[in-house]
């Protein structure tokens, strides 16, 4: 399709990654993808979620480690549940299940984060723009409410 | 009708100096210089000591605080902040040269003219000397303090590296149309002024009530410990005045939040006379 | 001044020649209830129903949410654009006073609202009296009337199969300048069915000496029995026509610099930065939102700060009436 | 009806009177026709105005959260009052040794609005007689099925029967089947993402953020909302699509495992505004994957305090 998707990534900071991918993730990142790095996938509240939606993301991506293998023993497992239910429920709202993508990615997998994020990024541009939740418009003046 | 003047719209400064005040790094001060000149004659033919300002960080909102200079000092406006929430925060990390807006200046100021002829017995604590500074500043300039009878300022802070404005203060000890006690909390080694907290100290000190106004700010705790020394030396309501501080959005009367019963503390204050306070309901 | 008539069915087409100068906006219905909007017919106008709109007027002169200035090159530019010539029609009596009050803070000399008042200068406002009151009404209470002129530009009275249009102020007066003068007999007329309303409208309290007793209850017991039951969400100051609270947010996202409403029943309204709140508990919140309407604002212009539109008493979750703490408030005894 | 009254009335004051609780929590008559307020007893002598009928409509726990810690306190409760406290029992809200439960099987609410929609706001009079409402307008006369005059969330409701009280009075109900409680956001979920967001938008619009459903609701105890976080800012303080939007999905999403379905939420909001479909969504969920059903014990751990390896996978390896 003819459009760039925005992408935001959450990052769990133990995850990732080969050092030449963190690198990568750190300082060649195009430009319409945005990094949010965080001590663990169990810090990624649904609020991050959502104000990324709301702040325009057509798609987030979020990446811990895979089980058994957290840095804090079961972050990623309590982030699972909930994220989980959190992207049920905005696709009940009316979201495309789809605009948000969950990895499990272990620091042997070379070049993985990079595959992921193309291949987000390719299913996102078949997706019109997100345009539900990005809805900050101006109030009018005078108008009510 | 022309409404050539927004009430809400801050003017530009632009920060001329930063003064790291305490050892602890909690306290700055921050010295403002004009973009427009109008602005600054404006400024200046509306200022009386006591008044305070909201300043202005886009992101951040707006705060109050008091001006801390006598119009005299020069074409600056002078704030001491505390680091405490997100716009305090914000302030602390700007440099000389950023640019900063303002709205001021606000509230009614001290009634500096009514006191003409009086003694002044000036107490202060912690950053909430500013204003206070600012009222000692403006007493003592040459052509003003033959207005004023004697003046006796107190000021207590928690530790000797807590002291603001050290250099003037230091410089009023050589005055003889002033006396300056110092106070810290706790005893401290090569410290030799006061040591206690400032409503002991000023029961030591003992201003006299005779023709004398005791003007007060400081934390909540040393001005509820204050005042009633100060009745017990003699002082009558009307004869103590303090300077409040609340939570403020607009500045001028209209969001609401700063009121103590029918008043604004914005726009009725922040000076206050004890004797008018207690016409108020004690919501402080 | 003169009272001119309309017959029902010329209505529309009045409002109609209205909407041809200027914009109009009067109650229209949505879901259960109605509400201020900008009509682009004549016909989405709702005056059938008894009660008061649920969304208090005030919001056409200070919107819940209204930008103030944008962010632009360093700068705060203000965002108080053109406001166009608007009528408001069929606005009640009490929601007219109501603007005055406010008036009296956004228009204080000296520290005038550019934002109030650009709107209210530009605004006409055509007042619908109320020939019945709802079971949540006490304007009467509170020194107002149903057919109260204060504040308005025309007066209507709903005299059956016609309107009489009383003209209160010029403004008006070239808006009916079609209309024929009412003739003595019929003038009496409008004269006995306003009388006569107004003696139906209940007198749910007397406010005489209410800003002492209030003062005198300041410490008292009485406040620990009226918040008890309050939850303190914002329902009654968020539909009061006289609640006039805001804050001022930069929304950095938009660039803006934004006032809210606020209300004095949320404990985060009076929070300083340093953790201490002056009104901590709902006890001194329940407390400052009646003292204001009912010491304060007496305090400041000798009237009460409540119109008794009674939006309050209908909406509140658990049904904790401002009429019944008037009430107890006057015969409070203190154990 | 009357003998259950009497009968509480009796416990009320007998537990004031022998000094069991400091306070009981219940309803005395309203000021306006088909609504009662919340009514706090400290004396036995106050019991005489306590009422009980079905314009009680609040959910009394959430007081639980408002009172002072140290008192002992005595509540009137309905089902989902009963499971309310039970959740802030379990939350460590309060402590259950200090509470003492009345429990009373409850045949629902009587919306008011709903009354209104059809005889207008000009009441003289509303009883409640057998399975009739029965109004007076200064007009005529209504007569409504109880049944249909309810609330939404009772017409639903599941669990009418109190929970974990210390004395249970008049007779039990029936219990409902809770999945048939979850009948419409089955249905709900068929329509189209554009039909479902829709009605998400249309009724956040009305949103005036006046959080009276945060404040009537028992779950929503937090001393700092996020929605009043500055810095961070959550959601937008304005009301605009992004603000209210904002607030209505994290206010439900912090129900999941929680809200016990009474629509206290519905019942306050002043702009009739209809979101339990989203809690309902997030507890059918719990009640699928994780068997939780709000309320029903008082061992199993909520959902989200827990997880396991088995939970369902999104994540790619």
């Amino acid at each position: 399709m003819n459009h760039q998707p925005r992408i935001v990534v959450f990052q769990c900071q133990f995850c990732l990654y080969a050092e030449t991918d963190q690198h990568w993730m750190d300082h060649e990142l195009p430009a319409n993808f945005k990094l949010v790095k965080v001590p663990c996938s169990g810090r990624i509240s649904p609020l991050f979620v959502l104000n990324a939606f709301q702040g325009g993301a057509d798609g987030v991506l979020i990446s811990g480690c895979v089980p058994e293998m957290c840095h804090y023993k079961e972050g990623n497992l309590g982030a699972r549940r909930q994220l989980d239910e959190f992207s049920r429920l905005l696709k009940y709202i009316g979201l495309e299940e789809q605009r948000i993508r969950f990895a499990w990615i272990d620091v042997n997998q070379r070049g993985r984060i990079q595959q992921e994020l193309a291949s987000f990024e390719k299913d996102l541009a078949d997706l019109p723009r997100n345009e539900r939740l990005a809805t900050r418009t101006p109030v009018e003046q005078g108008a009510l409410q | 009708m022309e409404h050539n003047q927004n009430l809400y719209e801050p003017i530009p400064m632009r920060i001329a100096r930063v003064i790291q005040e305490t050892n602890d790094g909690t306290l700055k001060s921050f010295e403002l210089v004009f973009e427009n000149p109008q602005d600054k004659d404006q400024f200046y033919s509306n200022y009386n000591v006591g008044q305070f300002c909201q300043l202005s960080i886009f992101g951040k909102g707006e705060a109050p605080f008091g001006i801390a200079n006598a119009a005299w000092e020069g074409d600056f406006v002078r704030f001491t902040v505390q680091k405490m929430g997100s716009f305090t925060q914000a302030i602390h990390k700007m440099k000389a040269g950023d640019a900063i807006g303002m709205r001021g200046p606000l509230g009614n100021g001290f009634p500096v003219d009514e006191w003409h002829g009086k003694n002044l017995v000036i107490i202060g604590g912690g950053c909430a000397f500013s204003t206070l500074y600012a009222l000692t500043k403006h007493v003592l300039h040459p052509p003003i303090r033959p207005q004023y009878n004697e003046m006796h300022v107190i000021y207590g802070a928690r530790t000797s590296g807590m002291c603001i404005y050290k250099e003037d203060i230091a410089s009023w000890y050589g005055r003889d149309d002033l006396k300056i006690y110092q106070a810290i909390d706790c005893p401290e080694d090569g410290w030799c002024y006061y040591t206690g907290f400032v409503p002991v100290v000023t029961k030591q000190i003992a201003p006299s009530p005779v023709n004398a106004v005791a003007v007060l700010c400081g934390p909540p705790a040393m001005v509820k410990y204050t005042l009633p020394v100060l009745t017990e030396l003699g002082f009558a309501p009307d004869q103590i005045f303090t300077s409040l501080e609340k939570r403020m959005k607009c500045g001028v009367g209209k969001c609401g939040r700063c009121n103590i019963g029918p008043k604004y503390v914005c726009k009725h204050g922040p000076v206050f006379s004890l004797a008018e306070l207690q016409e108020l309901p004690e919501e402080l | 001044m003169e009272t001119r008539l309309l017959k029902k069915s010329q209505l529309l087409s009045f409002i109609a020649g209205l909407m041809e100068q200027q914009a109009v906006f009067a109650p229209v219905k949505n879901g259960d209830f109605t509400q201020f909007q900008q009509i682009n017919q004549a016909d989405e106008l709702d005056l059938e129903s008894t009660h008061n709109t649920r969304y208090p007027p005030k919001a056409l002169f200070q919107p819940q949410s209204e930008p103030l200035f944008e962010f632009r090159d360093g700068k705060f530019v203000s965002l108080l654009g053109e406001i166009q010539p608007r009528i408001i029609f069929g606005i009640r009596p009490c929601d007219v006073h109501a603007l005055q009050l406010l008036d009296t803070v956004f228009n204080a000399e000296g520290a005038q609202d550019p934002y109030w008042l650009a709107k209210r200068e530009k605004t006409t406002i055509i007042t619908l009296g109320c020939e019945q009151p709802c079971s949540t009404c006490f304007c009467t209470s509170v020194g107002g009337s149903p057919f109260d002129r204060r504040g308005s530009d025309l007066l209507l009275t709903n005299m059956g199969d016609y309107f009489a249009f009383e003209v209160v102020t010029e403004r008006g007066n070239a808006l009916v300048q079609s209309m024929p003068v009412a003739a003595d007999g019929q003038a009496n007329d409008v004269k006995d069915m306003q009388t006569k309303a107004e003696a139906s409208f209940p007198k749910a309290f007397d406010p005489t000496g209410i800003r002492d007793k209030l003062y005198q209850l300041f410490s008292s017991n009485y406040w620990k029995k009226m918040q008890e039951s309050c939850l303190g969400c914002g329902v009654c100051t968020y539909l009061c026509p006289t609640c006039f609270c805001f804050d001022i947010v930069d929304e950095k996202q938009r660039n803006q610099r934004v006032r809210n409403w606020d209300t004095c029943m949320f404990r985060v309204y009076s929070q300083e930065a340093s953790g201490h709140n002056p009104r901590p508990t709902k006890l001194e919140r329940t407390r400052q939102r009646i003292m204001h309407k009912y010491a304060y604002w007496l305090d400041n212009i000798n009237e009460i700060g409540c119109t008794g539109c009674g939006r309050c008493v209908r909406y509140c979750p658990v049904n904790l009436d401002i009429r019944w703490m008037i009430q107890t408030a006057q015969n409070w005894v203190e154990a | 009806m009357n003998n259950v009254l009497t009968a509480i009335q009796n416990e009320a004051r007998r537990i004031l009177q022998e000094g069991i609780v400091d306070v009981v929590v219940g309803f005395e008559a309203g000021t306006l026709q088909l609504k009662a307020q919340p009514f706090f007893m400290h004396k036995a002598d106050d019991v005489d105005k306590l009422v009980w009928n079905g314009f009680c409509q609040n959910n009394l726990a959430t007081y639980l959260t408002r009172l002072d810690k140290q008192q002992r306190i005595g509540i009137i409760c309905r089902g989902c009052d009963s499971r309310a406290v039970r959740t802030l029992v379990m939350e460590h809200q309060y402590d259950r040794e200090k509470l003492y439960l009345i429990g009373v099987p409850c045949t629902g609410i009587v919306d008011w609005r709903a009354v209104q929609r059809q005889t207008g706001e000009d009441i003289l009079s509303a009883e409640e007689i057998g399975d009739e409402i029965v109004i007076a307008t200064p007009q005529k006369k209504w007569k409504f099925s109880r049944a249909e005059m309810l609330h939404d969330s009772c017409k639903r409701c599941a669990h009418p029967n109190p929970v974990g009280v210390d004395i249970t009075i008049g007779e039990l109900l029936p219990e409902g089947d809770p999945q048939q409680a979850f009948t419409r956001t089955r249905e709900f979920e068929l329509k189209s993402a554009e039909d479902r967001y829709a009605y998400f938008q249309v009724e956040a619009e009305r949103c005036i953020r006046c959080y009276a459903c945060r404040e009537a609701c028992p779950m929503c105890y937090c001393s700092e909302c996020f929605v009043d976080y500055t810095t961070p800012r959550w959601a937008e303080s304005m009301i605009t699509p992004s603000g209210t939007q904002a607030w209505h999905i994290i206010r439900a999403f912090h129900q999941a495992g929680r809200c016990v379905s009474c629509g206290a939420c519905e019942r306050a909001c002043p702009m009739d505004i209809k979101m339990t479909y989203l809690t309902d969504k997030l507890n059918r969920d719990m009640l699928d994957l994780y068997g939780f059903d709000v309320g029903e014990n008082d061992d199993k751990q909520p959902p989200f305090a827990a997880f396991s390896l088995d939970d369902r996978d999104r994540f790619v390896k």
